[in-house]
């Protein structure tokens, strides 16, 4: 269509957010605007799904100078494994303002903030400008939390940002001695993020720059055990928030991890692969665990978020391309299935006034739609075959197991973990005797029907037939285990994997 | 020669910091460091001679100037203070802390 | 002799500005009100005219004014041109400010005029007795601004306790300065380099000691640990305006000159880079402590001062002696003096009469009463936490580097670590603003639209610093 | 050799549009104007019966083909492809699997037409058959894959819907409890099945991941890995096909409607792991071990579960029991290596157990959901179609010659004892008594003696001819079913065997006559035994028992679904609870928490040296400078 789409994709909601917020607009217009925007950016990024070609490198391509002195630049693009990621804010997003009709003006436009935000960290090709998205991600959702969150929230609201922030601030240090040393060891200073792949890094410093990286990542996905921000926000925020969260913002800390610590620590990666994919199943039982025995079903919801994050992160740790694939199809399947099981239990909130599942019960014989819905995503959320979640699921485990064995078949049980809590839960919530508070539960209007049947499909469609989606993942996937030319040098990366289980096995 | 002026000039200029800590009185802790500063005159003056060049004496005499500014806006201070509290005890002045 | 008058014309400017109102303020017609705006234009015009030589083409970054005992590099022209926008800012959010606290007069003005044209001699000065002699007009003027109100026995033991350590520090200067001078036979920075690179710094302890009583002077005018303790007393004693000016413009001149003094040789910066490590890391950890515990806006404010000076002194250990520009401390410089001056103005007209707002109690939902106000406010505030995109999060971010690149991880680690343990109190301002119900109706009657435009203006700085690129 | 055959993507794809399109139906109506029974009744019988009529076509096209190369295939996309994995969305027919789909889709129909009248009345009337028609494709997808990752597609779904179905009737808690459990544990058998698929795939996958290519380089496979294969599959199978250890969810699921048990927990679904076993015979044939395991879970499944039969009092258990029971036979069947004949066993026995089923079905129906067998009796003279048809398929299940139970059962019990599984063989024999027995107790209590509940016996009556005449066309079924696979001895060739031989990797043991007699002859007389027994104590009516010692025990099915509580369920809730409130406050949370604290306690601290006494300050300076000064010496030496 024309040039720089994606800093359209990236700006527009932003720009329209902070005119909001200044504007003295009522919520009507405010949610009628961020409606709009957020319709204008699916279109725009639906275009470029079509135009995407799947080379595998970065595409859709904008570069401007920013700071010569030290590299710095405004350089964006995508590729097959952040064009997902994208999508599934720019599917997923515009659901939020017709499901929720009645918020305040604010609520709109840090939402609309938060989709720019979001979609520039994902198309950012330059470290800095990548970290300054980061930050200015969280923004809006401490002010959302804060402002419209439960009772409880500002607790909530100050852990989330205290322990982001800590996280990410040291991402920043290990991001500056990245483009120091490629300065040091090429003589030109750049922080551009496909360059540091040929950065030959070794040593303590290295190391603890890994780590700087993977606290950062692990706390955003969030990784056990930097999961216990989680519980408190995802249940105090509103639902908008929490569902922008888990769909969206918990998968940018993966994609972090793929973008970043995979290709330029490659021989820190391999060597503490093992350690970190023990944390994603440990997190996966612990969670999924934690799960049965909550009694909101928001908590709940949000354990299971972090239960399956844990996989997907899995999946990133096994250093096989089956398992990297799996997980960056997860997680758009996790959006489409888990974030829009929150947008259903903040529907279910707003008309029950409760989150307690003992409150409520036989919502399906009063709305059977609503019941539907929930019951697809749900089974997606439990990798039922014939839905989305069975692929990546599947492929991850698939993979795990080539990586290691032990680790396969704790990664397989998630697949039981899983359906215990859900099947528990959705027992006493839709099935059983209407209680009296689901006596009179409104089922789904036809324009929500609507526009959650999408997403529906999508869920569908993606499990019975997703070939075209994978097509457009593999080329970058596989690109990922290409040997980069400092890997060469030192081993191939081939025995990547071996290595790390030879250190596994010491 | 030389070394016995900087020696006095640096007991000068060490009685000046005691003063400074160890009393109370406000018009005490400025004299002592009105003594610091003569301390530092002291030196320059004898390392002009050690340079044969008049900066220091220049320097020195500026220094005075300077002090003496800071002198007269010491004074108008202990006025102020002596008019809130009718005393000029440093640490009846703790207001401001924590 | 013209060239070197053409040097110093802002200089100029700003000192005959604060004669000429020193003089009308003898006559009764002009108000203090008048005698804002007049020294509000003369700011702007200094600025101007800064701005035109920094802009101007064919400027040598680097010329020596009075045979070496001033200099006008594109270092000092950038710190004289935030100390004049401090200027301008304050003497305008004075006017708001004394609308509600009338214990103002014309002469105040002219007084922060005098001590603009120290600062501006301290960003040129090169050479030791025109530092102390700069030093002093600034600190003189500063003296007076903070004990302005005569009534308040607060602002007056301020002005106490900074008079008195002030001075006390001042004598390590002249001190410290009469040792170099004995060593190096002169006390231009120009000779002392060519003494130490004849000599070396370890030839005569004259040198060590000097130079050592000096640092420790700067240290105190930058509030850096152990110096620091009076910061905190002095900026809760001063009425809102001055203490942004101080925290603002006196810090960027005192920074300039200790970046100048600093760099008079490698050898010289060489020796106290330890020092000036552990200087800096417990400056930046001592200033966090504080901070934490203050219930009061403006102890918080003075703390995370001295954290910021900490900062700073990073970017001092950092500066490689060769080829030195100092655009990074610059730019810090600017990117701070916006956030903070920003905050002052807006306390300035919000603080309400006789400061009545001071704590972050007080200013619980904020929000809902001005919005604009309270988002400016956060602004500044994530600015000073150096969260993206603001100017704060740009300077933290060139510092870092040019930390790592001069080898120094750990000291830019530890600064990550410190912002982190910032992060919460500058947060914990933004959470009474916004996430609190209103205890009270912010409803008085709008005094004076300058200071609201300045920080709508300081807003724009914010972002607009945060964008421009620097050559480190 | 395989030929392309595009309808075979039509097979599954007719029952599931059908189940899209009434579900569609249900939901958009259900809330308004209900729409009238017979509509939602004939959508739902369309896809079965077209998918049925399709089945024949297949088996038409088959038969035209030479005996080796009888394979249709179609592939109707390509599913997923990542790096070596490749796996398409394709579909095989066998001699294997499409004797599977016909009998799947024949019986399926008849219970789609059975379940128009039974079902009647019932609120979710369309529900019910949307969840019939979604049961009925994904069990199409399961037998007509062309690879285990396909399969598993239906094998999950299967499961789905017996979970929905299960849970039917929603309201009580019971219901839903139940489905939940089979969800749950099938899940687990699933678990084994993945992880099986993994290792399978890592060892011989990466050149074609469907049966042919599995089969062909199926030699390339490590043994060790193989074993590891075969077991994890067969977990799956203990899942699915309802044998010990997970065997428990089976009778629960007695709790959906009876149609349901007869199509999904007798006929079709439970049988899903048989033909998984038989369909990796390939895989199984080399792994001796990996049999025998398989062999005797399943007789001492046999063996278990006639006991329980034994003593249950809910004719639906009983049936139940029966069915897991027969189910071990099957596995002891294919355990040694008798594919064919645990296939046939299969094929048999979805006859007279749907019969039985249906046939208990318009009891309960005709007495009003009355399931106690101690409250029936008598009713022979009041429904003969009923009792008749039973009798046959009782006959048939208790495996008495001529009927088709006989044939299948004793084919199994043959080839146990042809290949040298003496124990396997006997214990088989026993169970063939205790079937007789438990079978018999049932007819004899329900049809015999005495009316026990006068008012409801009233009542009872014959179901519509919509219900019995499907009873009667499966009664024909049980009757000559068995004949299609008459042995040698008895002058037949056995048709099934040789049809099943090319997609089976075989070899018939050659036991000789007297093997085969003997074996006729035991099990006949268990037969004999186990009903003369049965006629002594319920011939003539009998009061409801009252159990003690070992019958208690066994009537309380040995304890074990509390035994599985105690070790899994409540550990499992209990860890989950303790993570919650004790490890995750404590422990993970526990340094969070204490930094923010030390935080706090730092910074008040910190106070204490702003003491605002200006004397102070400049000792502090004072201080700093005079220790700076001390290091600077110290550095300067």
């Amino acid at each position: 269509m024309f040039e720089h789409v994606l800093s359209v994709i990236i700006f527009l909601p932003i720009l329209a957010g902070l005119i909001l917020l200044a504007s003295p607009a009522s919520r009507t217009i405010a949610r009628f605007t961020g409606l709009v925007i957020s319709l204008a950016t699916l279109v725009l990024s639906l275009e470029l799904y079509l135009r995407f070609e799947a080379t595998g490198h970065l595409e859709f391509v904008e570069h401007i100078s920013w700071i010569k002195s030290l590299g710095v630049s405004y350089s964006l693009g995508v590729d097959g494994i952040s064009l997902f990621i994208l999508m599934a804010g720019s599917v997923l997003l515009p659901l939020v303002y017709f499901v929720f009709g009645t918020k305040e003006k604010g609520y709109y436009a840090n939402l609309l903030i938060v989709q720019g935000a979001m979609a520039g960290a994902i198309c950012a090709a330059d470290m800095i400008l990548f970290y300054i998205f980061w930050e200015v991600m969280l923004l809006p959702v401490f002010f959302m939390l804060g402002l419209y969150g439960g009772p409880r929230r500002l607790p909530a609201t100050l852990k989330i940002t205290l322990y982001t922030i800590a996280g990410s601030l040291l991402m920043l240090a290990a991001i500056v001695y990245l483009g120091v040393s490629y300065h040091a060891q090429f003589n030109e200073w750049s922080f551009a993020m496909e360059k540091m792949a040929h950065l030959n890094l070794t040593g303590r410093v290295a190391a603890v720059a890994f780590f700087a990286f993977m606290i950062a990542f692990a706390v955003k996905i969030p990784l056990f055990p930097f999961h216990t921000w989680l519980p408190d926000a995802y249940t105090e925020a509103p639902a908008a928030t929490t569902f922008v969260l888990s769909a969206v913002m918990a998968k940018i800390g993966v994609y972090g991890v793929i973008r970043f610590v995979v290709p330029v620590f490659d021989l820190e990666f391999a060597r503490f692969a093992i350690l970190l994919a023990y944390l994603g199943v440990i997190g996966m039982m612990y969670c999924g665990l934690a799960a049965i025995t909550q009694k909101d079903f928001k908590r709940m919801l949000a354990f299971s978020s972090a239960s399956h994050m844990g996989v997907i992160a899995l999946g990133v740790f096994c250093m096989n391309i089956q398992a990297l694939t799996g997980s960056i199809y997860q997680i758009v399947a996790h959006a489409t299935s888990t974030g829009v099981l929150f947008l259903f239990a903040g529907i279910l909130e707003e008309r029950t006034n409760t989150r307690t599942i003992d409150d409520l019960g036989g919502i399906a014989a009063k709305a059977p739609v609503f019941a539907l819905y929930f019951a697809i995503a749900m089974l997606a959320s439990v990798g039922l075959p014939g839905t989305s979640g069975f692929i990546g699921e599947f492929m991850i485990v698939l993979g795990a197991i080539k990586f290691n064995t032990a680790i396969g078949v704790l990664a397989g049980t998630t697949l039981i973990i899983g359906v215990c809590y859900m099947l528990w839960m959705f027992q006493r919530v839709f099935f059983e005797k209407t209680s009296s508070r689901s006596e009179h539960f409104k089922e789904l209007s036809f324009t929500e029907g609507l526009v959650f049947l999408p997403v529906i499909l999508l869920i569908i469609v993606m499990g019975i037939y997703p070939h075209p989606f994978l097509s457009k993942i593999t080329p970058s996937t596989a690109l990922q285990f290409a040997p980069p030319a400092s890997v060469v040098a030192q081993m191939p990366a081939a025995n990547a994997q071996n290595y790390g289980l030879t250190i596994e096995q010491k | 020669m030389m070394h016995g002026y900087l020696y006095l000039s640096i007991i000068l200029f060490c009685l000046g910091i005691v003063g400074v800590v160890a009393r109370r009185n406000v018009f005490t802790v400025f004299m002592s460091i009105e003594l610091m500063l003569n301390a530092a005159n002291l030196v320059f003056v004898t390392f002009a001679r050690v340079h044969e060049n008049i900066d220091g004496h220049v320097l020195a005499m500026m220094v005075m100037a300077v002090a003496a500014a800071e002198a007269a806006l010491a004074l108008a201070v202990v006025i102020l203070l002596h008019k809130h509290k009718s005393k000029l005890d440093t640490n009846v002045f703790s207001l401001l802390k924590g | 002799m013209t060239n070197d008058l053409m040097l110093l014309m802002p200089l100029i400017i700003v000192g005959a500005g604060a004669i000429l109102l020193m003089v009308a303020s003898t006559c009764e017609k002009l108000t203090h009100e008048l005698a804002a705006y007049g020294s509000a234009g003369i700011f702007a015009v200094a600025f101007l005219v800064q701005l035109s030589f920094c802009i101007a083409g064919n400027v040598a970054p680097y010329t020596e004014a009075f045979n070496g005992v001033l200099v006008a590099s594109n270092f000092s022209k950038a710190a004289g041109l935030i100390i004049l926008a401090c200027g301008f800012f304050t003497s305008l959010s004075s006017q708001a400010y004394f609308k509600r606290n009338n214990f103002c007069s014309p002469e105040y003005y002219s007084l922060a005029a005098f001590a603009a044209s120290g600062m501006l001699l301290l960003t040129m000065a090169q050479e030791l007795i025109t530092v102390f002699i700069a030093l002093e007009i600034m600190s003189l003027a500063i003296y007076v601004l903070v004990g302005y109100d005569r009534k308040s026995v607060i602002s007056t033991e301020a002005v106490l306790k900074y008079l008195m350590l002030g001075a006390f520090a001042g004598a390590f200067f002249v001190m410290g300065s009469a040792f170099v001078y004995g060593a190096a036979g002169s006390t231009k920075f120009v000779k002392i380099g060519q003494y130490l690179a004849a000599h070396g710094m370890l030839h005569s302890l004259a040198m060590i000691g000097g130079a050592f009583f000096i640092m420790v002077a700067f240290l105190f005018k930058a509030a850096a640990f152990p110096f620091h303790a009076w910061v905190i007393d002095v900026y809760d004693g001063a009425a809102v305006p001055v203490t942004g000016y101080m925290a603002t413009a006196l810090k960027t001149a005192i920074f300039a000159v200790f970046a100048n003094f600093l760099v008079i040789d490698g050898a010289l910066q060489q020796q106290w880079i330890t020092f000036l490590f552990w200087i800096s890391v417990l400056t930046m950890f001592v200033g966090n402590l504080i901070a934490i515990g203050q219930q009061s806006l403006k102890r918080m404010l003075a703390a995370s001062g001295i954290v910021h000076s900490g900062y700073l002194l990073i970017a001092l250990v950092a500066i490689g002696s060769k080829n030195f520009s100092g655009s990074v401390i610059a730019f810090y410089l600017a990117a701070y003096a916006a956030g903070t001056l920003g905050i002052f103005t807006a306390l300035s007209y919000l603080g309400g009469s006789g400061e009545a707002r001071k704590t972050f109690d007080d200013f619980k939902g904020l929000a809902k009463a001005r919005p604009f106000s309270a988002a400016a406010i956060s602004i500044f505030l994530l600015s000073m936490a150096g969260i993206p995109p603001t100017a704060g999060f740009m300077g933290k971010f060139y510092i870092i580097t040019s930390a790592i690149n001069a080898g120094e991880i750990t000291l830019a680690v530890l600064g990550i670590v410190s912002s982190i343990i910032s992060m919460w109190y500058y947060l914990r301002l933004i959470i009474a603003m916004y996430f609190h119900e209103a205890e009270e109706q912010f409803d008085e009657p709008a005094i004076s639209s300058w200071a609201p435009a300045c920080t709508f203006v300081l807003v724009l700085c914010v972002f607009a610093i945060s964008l421009y690129p620097i050559t480190v | 050799m395989e030929q392309c055959a595009n309808y075979l993507g039509l097979i599954p794809l007719f029952p599931l549009l059908g189940a899209v399109f009434i579900g569609l139906l249900h939901v958009f109506t259900c809330k308004r104007t209900a729409l009238p029974e017979k509509v939602y009744g004939i959508l739902a019988c369309v896809g079965p019966v077209l998918a049925f009529v399709l089945a024949l076509k297949v088996f038409v096209a088959l038969k035209g083909l030479a005996p080796e190369a009888r394979f249709l295939s179609y592939k109707a996309f390509t599913w997923f492809s990542v790096g070596e994995l490749h796996i398409d969305m394709g579909f095989l027919a066998d001699p294997l699997s499409c004797l599977m789909l016909l009998f799947v889709t024949f019986i399926g129909s008849l219970i789609h037409i059975y379940s128009i009248g039974y079902m009647g009345g019932d609120k979710n009337y369309g529900k019910f058959f949307a969840y019939m028609n979604l049961f009925l494709g994904s069990m199409l997808v399961l037998v007509l894959g062309n690879g285990p990752v396909v399969m598993f597609v239906g094998w999950e779904g299967v499961g789905l819907c017996s979970y929905l179905l299960i849970s039917f009737y929603s309201e009580d808690r019971s219901n839903v409890l139940a489905g939940n459990k089979a969800f749950i544990v099938n899940r687990v058998g699933d678990l084994g099945f993945v992880l099986g698929m993994s290792f399978l795939f890592w060892g011989i996958g990466a050149h074609g991941f469907d049966y042919l290519s599995l089969k062909a380089n199926v030699h390339h496979l490590e043994p060790a890995v193989a074993l590891t294969v075969c077991l994890l599959l067969f977990v799956g199978a203990t899942g699915k096909s309802a044998q010990i250890p997970l065997y428990v969810w089976l009778p629960d699921a007695m709790a959906g409607p009876t149609p349901v048990s007869a199509l999904i927990h007798a006929a079709t679904m439970v049988t899903a792991g048989v033909y998984m076993v038989a369909r990796f015979s390939f895989l199984y044939a080399g792994v001796e071990l990996a049999g025998n395991i398989v062999a005797w879970i399943g007789i001492l499944t046999a063996l278990l579960a006639a006991i329980f039969g034994m003593f249950q009092e809910d004719i639906k258990k009983v049936l139940a029991y029966s069915t897991v029971s027969q189910l071990g036979y099957m596995f002891a069947g294919v355990g040694v290596a008798a594919y064919s004949a645990g296939i046939f066993h299969v094929f048999t026995h979805a006859f007279f157990k749907a019969l039985l089923f249906l046939g208990a079905g318009s009891v309960i129906y005709a007495l009003h959901h009355e399931q106690n067998i101690w409250k029936m009796g008598g009713l022979k003279k009041k429904m003969p179609k009923t009792y008749i048809t039973m009798v046959i398929g009782a006959l048939a299940l208790a495996g008495c010659p001529p009927f088709s139970g006989f044939f299948s059962k004793d084919e199994i019990l043959y080839s146990a004892l042809a290949t040298g599984h003496f124990g396997i063989w006997a214990i088989g024999v026993l169970v063939a008594g205790m079937t007789a027995y438990y079978t018999f107790r049932m007819i004899f209590v329900v049809f015999h003696g005495e009316p026990r509940d006068h008012h409801a016996y009233e009542h009872a009556t014959d179901a519509p001819s919509v219900m019995t005449v499907p009873l009667i066309i499966l009664a024909i079924g049980a009757l000559c079913a068995g004949l299609l696979n008459l042995p040698g001895i008895f002058g037949g060739d056995q048709v099934v065997s040789h049809w099943l031989a090319p997609s089976l990797t075989e070899h018939h043991p050659h036991g000789g006559v007297f093997l085969e007699i003997l074996a006729i002859a035991a099990s006949v007389v268990a037969f004999v035994i186990g009903i003369k027994i049965a006629y002594t104590k319920f011939g003539h009516g009998a009061q409801e028992p009252f159990f003690s010692g070992f019958a208690d025990f066994a009537y309380h099915k040995f304890y074990v679904d509390e035994l599985y509580d105690r070790i899994i369920v409540q550990p499992y809730k209990a860890i989950g609870s303790s993570i919650w409130k004790v490890i995750e406050p404590n422990v993970t949370d526990a340094p969070v928490k204490g930094v923010s604290r030390l935080y706090m306690v730092l910074g008040t601290a910190f106070k204490v040296f702003q003491v605002g006494y200006v004397r102070v300050y400049a000792l502090y300076m004072v201080l700093g400078l005079g220790i700076m000064s001390l290091l600077l010496s110290q550095s300067l030496n």
